[in-house]
């Protein structure tokens, strides 16, 4: 079985180390949040100004002037700064934040990232997502291993047009956690009840494979 | 003696001067920490041809989305547009152009701006549609392409309290592009939720000196709330 | 007679618009903030980090940590505000400062400026000299008319290493006020009891002379 | 589970990892805002061969000029050096380099180098001797230079108060160069004249927030004051 979305989002939070500095996109990576190790601290980067987001506002901590990126009503932890978005982005794009997870719409073996925009769509802009991906240490794509029709996502060479070039490290699908380097998609882990070979068959860029691949643990 | 009182009495008087064809540069995020009551000031004034250079572009209705009902605007540079049906529309029809830039490029490209320095290099859009038709250079072992700043005509601003002088401080998350925006403007004016006395603000606290601001209006705000989401009151936060 | 310094900082504070924003370089121009008419309002900018400087402090408020760009303990004015050097060097970088004035060793007939060093001698640094002339509106030079020996400061081409190109608009000295546009030095006022033959024989570059200079008034 | 506590409890382990060779950047202008156990610290160590950006040089004996007296210096990149006679002297001998920057420059360089702006243009310098050797560039009707960023192995940073997740204020004008400074080390160590507990400080006024900050140590300052002036005590101010 493929993993569900919280499944994945609960694979995505064993990435974070204590006293991570991470940006979490929009969809699954939001949901990791949920997910965070009781015994670790994490702190959230939201890049239009605020470090250390906190979870959702009660009726009564609603408030206009407190926003995420995703333009949702918020609420700020202890230790929270706040701050103009350029310095959000210089934080960003001088490698402060640890760790960048997104979605996407495709990567490829030199882990370079399509992610916002589909021609002949209309285009609704890239937001923060290139200067994350310019910008983060480590930067790990969420997303389904193939789209809806069954076409993979994980190519040889991204076909739409790219939000960045080399920079995604990591790829965590509902059916495998992939490292990307050396020119190739590398099989880490797989979903539990999912074969090797269905994550062969849906990986269209190189993909190597080693014996005994473990199963993702929750 | 005016001195440093820099308070106007109208959005007249606080928007005087525009006219066609002029650049302006507006803070906010998404409808957080807009000035509300001079982009309704604009629409009013109903110049046209304007180019906008804004994160976003308000929604339909409300923010700068108002502008577009009047098709005032000719031109946005922004890094999100996907919340107005009326841009989508616009931008079928050739009636408004779009320069999409990353939003880490589009604010440092405002703080470029009113910080006299003419271009920077950025990792950012490299080997993507944003670098195209721009100059790349490698520094080191990495890429980078070169991006020209910005500045406006008018920059309008919304914060949270000014003195009579320019000072302002923003509040919370409404100070997003606000800072920059005050700095890249001719004329920066600032639509202020309220005017404190000059002197109380604690001079290290202060997010714009006034040396940047050229009018001060009080206004009234809506604060619309684009996306209201709670946290599960059954859940322990 | 040519004029005291203090006579020279009396003539530089007619220089100021109410409203202005002024930087103000150490020695005589620094001595013109005590002559600002009463009538109008002028604030101050230190480089380091200082928008309106107030007097120098009383015994009781001297504090280590408020100084201005000579290093010289000063205090905040009302409205003043504090920031990074960035900050303020964007502000004078980006042309927010409406009028700096600064000494020199010499000024030449395109506006350019020499005021850092003396080849031979040991070298301190620039400060924030060509950052200044480089990013203010409009730029006066306080100077000598002419060096002890004698040696005219306004020359055609300066011989030492510039601080900056074509950025100096007046210049201000013991004899007179000379515009500087064009290619050339205009003569605009003369110190009284100084004689226009005085000024032309320490004026090495192209000087303009109108009938009936005026003299400075104080 | 150290999670975000960066506080430190002895110099050593605030200056922990600084090697021969490297190079530092250090807050402060003038006496003003600098890190003076951080200084002794290095001192202590011995490190030598080091490359310092900072403003200025301290003067004989105190601050940064303690580390001329054991010749640890090899590199300065400053704006003004000219409060030291044993600068002077290894300069004049060839045992110290001195790159000249202008103020404004050497800001903005510390700036983009934690920003990740490996390079950006200013008229600053254009024309004169910080021009030669570098490109120049017309943007509209004006000649600049092209500036590279700097970044370094340490940073060194005064501030007032942090909490232990490294979030900084300033005070006053000790404000000046740490900011920056604060951003462009692979490991910032700040020294505090105050830890304060977590969430104490206003979001919105934090100067320098924590993650810029890898090492909080509270330290005891001298505050030296380079040029005492009075204001005339006969005179009314």
């Amino acid at each position: 079985m493929s993993l569900s979305r919280e499944q994945i989002a609960m694979r995505v939070a064993q990435e974070f180390s204590d006293g991570d500095y991470v940006n979490l996109g929009i969809g699954i990576p939001t949901l990791a949040a949920n997910y965070v190790d009781k015994d670790i601290e994490v702190m959230l980067q939201s890049e239009n100004g605020l470090l250390g987001m906190g979870p959702y506002p009660t009726e009564e901590q609603v408030d206009a002037d407190m926003i995420n990126a995703g333009k949702e009503t918020v609420t700020a932890s202890k230790g929270a700064s706040i701050f103009s978005s350029a310095e959000s982005f210089a934080m960003i794009r001088g490698g402060h934040v640890d760790l960048t997870v997104l979605g996407a719409f495709e990567v490829d073996v030199s882990g370079s990232i399509a992610s916002w925009m589909i021609p002949g769509k209309l285009i609704k802009g890239m937001g923060g997502a290139m200067d994350l991906v310019a910008g983060a240490r480590n930067i790990i794509v969420t997303m389904t291993h193939a789209d809806k029709h069954g076409n993979s996502k994980l190519l040889d060479s991204c076909t739409l047009p790219l939000t960045g070039v080399n920079c995604i490290n990591r790829i965590i699908t509902d059916l495998a956690v992939i490292e990307v380097k050396d020119g190739a998609f590398h099989l880490k882990e797989k979903a539990p009840d999912v074969t090797v070979e269905e994550i062969k068959s849906k990986t269209a860029g190189k993909l190597i494979i080693t014996e005994n691949t473990p199963d993702m643990s929750f | 003696m005016a001195g440093f009182n820099k308070v106007v009495e109208s959005y007249d008087a606080a928007m005087a001067g525009l006219t066609d064809n002029m650049t302006i540069i507006a803070g906010g995020f998404g409808l957080c920490g807009i000035p509300e009551g001079l982009i309704s000031q604009i629409r009013k004034m109903a110049t046209t041809n304007l180019t906008v250079v804004s994160n976003n572009c308000g929604v339909d209705g409300f923010g700068l989305g108002v502008l577009l009902q009047q098709k005032q605007i000719r031109k946005m540079i922004s890094s999100y547009v996907g919340e107005n049906a009326l841009f989508e529309q616009q931008l079928l029809s050739g009636e408004l152009e779009v320069e999409l830039t990353p939003q880490g490029t589009l604010a440092e490209k405002m703080r470029a701006g009113g910080a006299g320095i003419p271009a920077f290099y950025t990792a950012t859009g490299y080997g993507t549609p944003v670098g195209e038709g721009k100059e790349t250079r490698k520094f080191g072992d990495r890429s980078y392409i070169m991006e020209e700043s910005v500045t406006g005509d008018f920059s309008i601003v919304k914060a949270w309290k000014a003195d009579k002088y320019g000072n302002c401080i923003y509040r919370h998350t409404a100070q997003n592009f606000n800072p920059m925006a005050a700095t890249a403007g001719k004329i920066t004016v600032v639509e202020v939720e309220e005017l404190v006395e000059t002197g109380s603000l604690n001079p290290s606290e202060i997010h714009t000196p006034g040396i940047y601001v050229d009018r001060v209006i009080v206004g009234t705000f809506e604060k619309r709330i684009e996306r209201k989401i709670l946290t599960p009151t059954t859940n322990n936060q």
